[in-house]
């Protein structure tokens, strides 16, 4: 018998553990009786938005999720996506917003922790990290100083663990000021035959609890997911905790010597809500029943009650099934590895959560009640006010700048638009020796070992275009993810995306988010590319505002052939320099970063996006880039056709150090000029170089194929114009810009350095 | 002149992976004896003042708003002549 | 070429090694478990880079203690080829077999990108292929590569050469722009009074392909192969 | 039960960058007054006896072992009533 004695059961608490009246009460006449104080911790974690999806399920219906690449679609850990040669790649994106608001170097570090597991949990060794960012602007002090945490959090958990962070991105807002975005990417590779599933069968079956030791960490961390930030949050001190990438690494080892052994039936990570989430969805998935001792937990502090041993968050900790004749050699396979190895139940057959202390029985609860009868709200939606304020913007009304050259300079400088080689100079991109890209194009390159293949990642996201636009804006979310894949040869095969938005219960926020989904299903369909995991975080608020509306993309594509690899930045001089897609479309400079930066505003509808057109650029690039007609191709985004050409001067791989801290001098080095004429393009010369239209990739090639191009281009019916040459010193743009490619770089690279000394 | 001595170390309850991980090797290594080990930082600040009280709210200051994160942090603060 | 790659709990670029030997230069490789009292045959020993014990307490404080690290020893004691890269050489020094220690970069970043380097000396087992004083490129991928020794120490080990490589730019002069990490004189790596231990903090085993972006590491690895033949 | 609280930090002469770089945030953040900042570890080690003269012959040997490393870094020890 255990001396644990349980507080008493009522509204109030269970109030005070998220839950409402209605779904107290709904607990209440599905149990038939009070729950057990563990059993209504169960409950409200369970039944909290992070992991029952409550507000967001309709929503996330409406993804296109099975095309026939598709391994695995929403609702494992990862999604996984066959690229051929029996091999497939599971990928999925994590948030750790809350968390990394208040401690951002430890927030930052336990969210690539959390993402690395699902993807080893599923079979796959993870050979990619990518981290989409959203911060205030970098000169609020306290925006340096969480920008500064979160890198180095992930720099020094991801390079102590040894997977490459290959790529992100990082867009700088004031809506973002006290809540900031802290996506983490993972993607991993696997064997078809070695694909892991999260089940929990067999009944008789032991269930094992591997890894670290459980302690009293991040219990309710589910629950501070799932609300807004407020001052009373700094004060939550166990919901952040300190990350442990060695034990990490070393779990993540012995988990797939494990699974390469076969001698497991199902494997769940321990994430969010623990011991509770991870084996009751390992039941529901598999449509058995557990019953747990939790006294056979191995735990770090001494005292914890069944109910804290089955909400902690501690890290580095994982769930097992296996026969029980198998226990021995599992556990040997741990020991190896100085980790944890306990049997602490088994799989039932009656459908039922039992969670004992010894002999005691704590909670018993049908795994129905906690996953399929969690509730599923259509929240009100209403469209907000601002929208139709903004979308009365006229640009004509916007001054013109004498001193176009000082303006693209300015842009170039741009936090969000300047080089974040800041950020990625502190990650490991290229332990294991996969990446062919690495970071400083529009996607990074991983080859496939034992192939011919190689895989593009990208994450993207304008949150700005999402607030102007919400429906908009998600289509160009997609839309941009695969242009960037298309720029370096990949062709898309799936998504992940993470849905940051703001509270759900704010019917002007729900129209947000259900808008900007139904921009991605329309740019999933019209791109045909399958949603195959995900993440939704909400309650990105701060006291005054919600963020901008975030739903981030991650894109993986499929390049066939390791020949068939374009970068973004200029080779060659006297190659020529194309402009293809929608070359002709009058500017809009409405939404974008020159409207923000230089004039100050946040107006307009964003760019338009036609998705019919998009898809013949995407297919126009890719079939030129396998003809090897193409030397470089780079998307226009975030800055606009002067900005895009500028990159192609100046990205191309830096050699040698970081500019000098404060002083500039003499260490720029690299970089190749282009002479342009833009006079065929429409608008005003400002709109026309900074104005964000999408659907518009920039090329080089051999004068050579100019022709070949423009007939390829035709049959795609795709506009395509020679806008100038690759050579020289300076970025000439005839009448417009002029300015040496020193400079340019100088502006662009020294950005963000100087603001972070 | 005066020189603040600061430790900082994670507040109670909050795991120190470090700490474990020295530990297991400590024991490895012979050093049967250890029971918990944590590990935090010292930081040594130097006045050029010799105003004990000043250097004291000084030194307090920098532990509330840089050196130290309340959130998962504690840190002592002794005031020595240098 | 027959190598020990040792593997400790926390290494992570055993994998590559590994992988340079077997793959890149048609040699045999094996892993060998840092809990091992002794190698397997083998006329190369390789301290990978990485996190061992993640680097807590300090960069190779605990792996030195590893069992694995007697046979190590006694190993270079005979004359036996030993390549310490970046937490190798970190694990060298705390172990003895090299002097000196590691200190945070002065930047206090960990710092991933590609440096040149130049040779010092072209008559070691590791360094036979090289060009004197002509640079070549490897990448770089630490946040504890700032080389430290006292005055002493370091007057000792350019008089007698044991500097093998040093940070420098495009032109080979080892300039302060180019030192990444603070190192003292630009070290980037060196070896011991006999040469046969060589540590370095850049990745050669990262440059093995121009695929990659560089096969300059190659140059390390043929003239290992040199040697042993 | 006794706590050795041992005090590692860098030798004389030795560079400290992190000492540096806190030294210019506390500055740019309006703390004037810092001279020298040096940073160093704090290590906390608790020993199941309550034998003095044992513990710190423990702490001894784990510091000069393990602990610090002589090249660039030297050490106080205080034992403890925990
Ligand atoms: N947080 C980050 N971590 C790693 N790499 C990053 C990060 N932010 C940007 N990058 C890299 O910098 C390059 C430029 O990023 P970005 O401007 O977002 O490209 P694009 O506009 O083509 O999406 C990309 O290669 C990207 O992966
Ligand atoms: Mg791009």
């Amino acid at each position: 018998m255990s001396n644990h004695r349980e507080p008493a059961v009522d509204l109030k608490l269970a109030q005070s553990f998220g839950l409402n009246a209605e779904e107290y009460r709904r607990i209440l006449a599905i149990m038939g009786r009070t729950p057990t104080y563990t059993e209504l911790g169960i409950f409200s974690v369970l039944w909290s938005e992070h992991c029952s999806y409550k507000n967001s399920k309709p929503l996330l219906k409406l993804f296109p999720t099975r095309m026939k690449q598709v391994l695995q679609g929403p609702g494992e850990n990862a999604g996984i996506v066959d690229i051929g040669d029996g091999l497939g790649v599971a990928m999925k994106v994590e948030s750790h917003n809350h968390p990394s608001a208040i401690e951002p170097y430890q927030g930052a570090a336990t969210g690539i922790g959390g993402i690395l597991r699902d993807i080893f949990t599923m079979g796959a060794r993870p050979i990619a990290l990518l981290d989409p960012l959203y911060f205030g602007e970098l000169s609020d002090p306290h925006v340096r100083h969480l920008f500064g945490g979160v890198v180095s959090g992930i720099a020094d958990y991801g390079n102590c663990v040894g997977i490459p962070t290959v790529g992100g991105s990082v867009f700088f807002d004031a809506s973002y000021t006290t809540n900031p975005l802290v996506n983490v990417l993972a993607l991993g590779v696997v064997e078809h035959s070695k694909i892991v599933k999260g089940f929990a069968s067999g009944p008789g079956n032991d269930i094992i609890a591997v890894g670290a030791t459980t302690g009293r960490d991040g219990i309710h961390g589910a629950t501070f997911a799932s609300e807004e930030l407020s001052d009373k949050s700094a004060a939550k001190r166990p919901s952040v905790q300190i990350g442990d990438p060695f034990t990490k690494k070393l779990l993540l080892e012995a988990t797939l010597e494990l699974i390469d052994s076969g001698l497991a039936v199902g494997i769940q990570d321990m994430g969010a809500a623990g011991l509770t989430s991870s084996s009751i969805e390992m039941a529901s998935r598999a449509k058995t029943g557990i019953e747990l001792d939790v006294s056979k937990v191995p735990l770090r502090e001494t005292g914890m009650t069944p109910y804290e041993v089955m909400l902690s968050e501690s890290q580095e900790r994982m769930v097992v099934v296996a026969p029980p004749a198998n226990f021995e050699k599992i556990k040997a396979i741990f020991d190896k590895w100085e980790l944890h190895c306990a049997r602490i139940g088994r799989v039932t057959d009656d459908g039922k959560v039992r969670v004992k202390w010894q002999d005691e029985v704590f909670c018993e609860v049908p795994v129905t009640a906690l996953v399929d009868d969690a509730p599923v709200y259509q929240r009100e939606s209403k469209k907000p006010a601002y929208l139709s304020k903004v979308a009365r913007f006229k640009q004509s009304t916007v001054p013109q700048p004498k001193d176009l050259d000082g303006t693209l300079l300015q842009l170039l400088a741009a936090p969000t638009i300047a080089s974040k080689r800041w950020v990625y100079r502190q990650y490991d991109h290229q332990v294991r020796t996969n990446t062919v890209v690495l970071p400083g194009s529009d996607a990074a390159v991983l080859r496939i070992r034992g192939t011919r293949k190689a895989i593009g990642l990208t994450t993207d996201c304008n949150g700005r275009y999402c607030y102007l636009d919400p429906r908009n804006g998600g289509a160009i979310a997609v839309a941009e993810a695969a242009r960037n894949l298309a720029c370096s040869g990949a062709r898309p095969l799936g998504l992940t995306d993470c849905l940051n938005f703001g509270n759900p219960y704010k019917p002007e926020v729900f129209y947000q988010m259900k808008q900007c989904v139904l921009g991605m299903v329309d740019a999933c369909h019209a791109l045909q590319v399958p949603v195959i995991s995900g993440n939704v975080s909400l309650y990105n608020e701060s006291v005054t505002h919600s963020v901008y509306p975030t739903p981030l993309i991650g894109m993986v594509g499929l390049i066939d052939d390791l020949s068939q690899i374009t970068t973004q930045w200029f080779k060659k001089p006297g190659d020529a320099i194309l402009l293809v897609g929608d070359v002709t479309a009058k500017p809009d400079i409405g939404g974008s970063e020159y409207l923000k930066a230089i004039h100050g505003k946040v107006e307009g509808k964003g760019p338009r996006m036609d998705l019919k057109r998009e898809k013949a650029l995407h297919g126009f690039v890719l079939d030129a880039i396998k003809s090897k007609l193409v030397r470089s191709a780079h998307d226009c985004a975030e800055g606009g056709l002067a900005v895009a050409l500028a990159e192609c001067c100046i990205s191309g791989p830096p050699l040698g150090p970081l500019l000098a801290k404060g002083g500039n001098k003499g260490v720029v080095r690299g970089g190749i000029g282009a002479t342009l004429d833009l006079a065929k393009l429409p608008g005003r010369p400002d709109f026309k170089l900074f104005g964000e239209n999408q659907s518009r990739i920039v090329i080089s090639c051999s004068p050579l194929v100019v022709g070949k191009l423009r007939t390829l281009a035709k049959k795609h019916k795709v506009g395509c114009l020679k806008i100038g040459k690759v050579g020289g010193r300076k970025l000439a743009i005839r009448k417009l810009v002029d300015l040496p490619v020193a400079k340019l770089k100088e502006s662009w690279e020294g950005a963000i350095p100087a603001q972070m000394q | 002149m005066l020189t603040a001595e600061i430790r900082i170390t994670l507040k109670d309850g909050v795991l120190d992976p470090q700490g474990t991980t020295l530990r297991r090797s400590l024991e490895t290594l012979g050093f049967a004896g250890a029971g918990e080990v944590r590990v935090g930082k010292f930081i040594q600040v130097s006045f050029g003042h010799g105003d004990q009280a000043r250097a004291r709210a000084e030194a307090e200051a920098m532990c509330s708003k840089v050196l130290a994160n309340p959130v998962i942090e504690q840190y002592r603060i002794e005031i020595r002549e240098a | 070429m027959k190598a020990a790659v040792v593997t400790f709990p926390g290494s992570n670029c055993d994998y590559d090694c590994f992988q340079a030997v077997a793959e890149h230069m048609g040699g045999e490789a094996r892993y060998v478990w840092h809990r091992e009292q002794r190698l397997p045959d083998c006329d190369l020993v390789i301290l990978p880079g990485g996190f061992s014990y993640g680097d807590y307490l300090r960069t190779g404080a605990i792996a030195r203690f590893s069992p694995v690290m007697g046979a190590v020893a006694e190993f270079a004691g005979r004359g036996g080829p030993v390549l310490g890269i970046c937490n190798g050489f970190q694990i060298l020094l705390e172990s003895g077999l090299l002097p000196g220690a590691m200190l945070v970069n002065r930047g206090l970043q960990f710092i991933c990108d590609t440096v040149h380097l130049r040779p010092e000396r072209t008559d070691l087992p590791f360094t036979n292929r090289l060009a004197g004083g002509r640079p070549f490129r490897v990448p770089i991928a630490h946040k504890e590569g700032n080389y430290y020794a006292d005055a002493a120490t370091l007057a000792e080990l350019e008089r007698n050469r044991q500097v093998v490589f040093r940070y420098c730019n495009a032109n080979g002069e080892p300039d302060e722009v180019s030192n990444p990490n603070g190192s003292l004189h630009n070290i980037a790596g060196i070896t011991n009074k006999a040469g046969n231990v060589l540590g370095m903090m850049p990745h050669p085993e990262r440059a093995m392909d121009r695929l990659l972006g560089s096969a300059d590491g190659r140059l390390i690895f043929e003239s290992i192969a040199h040697f042993l033949r």
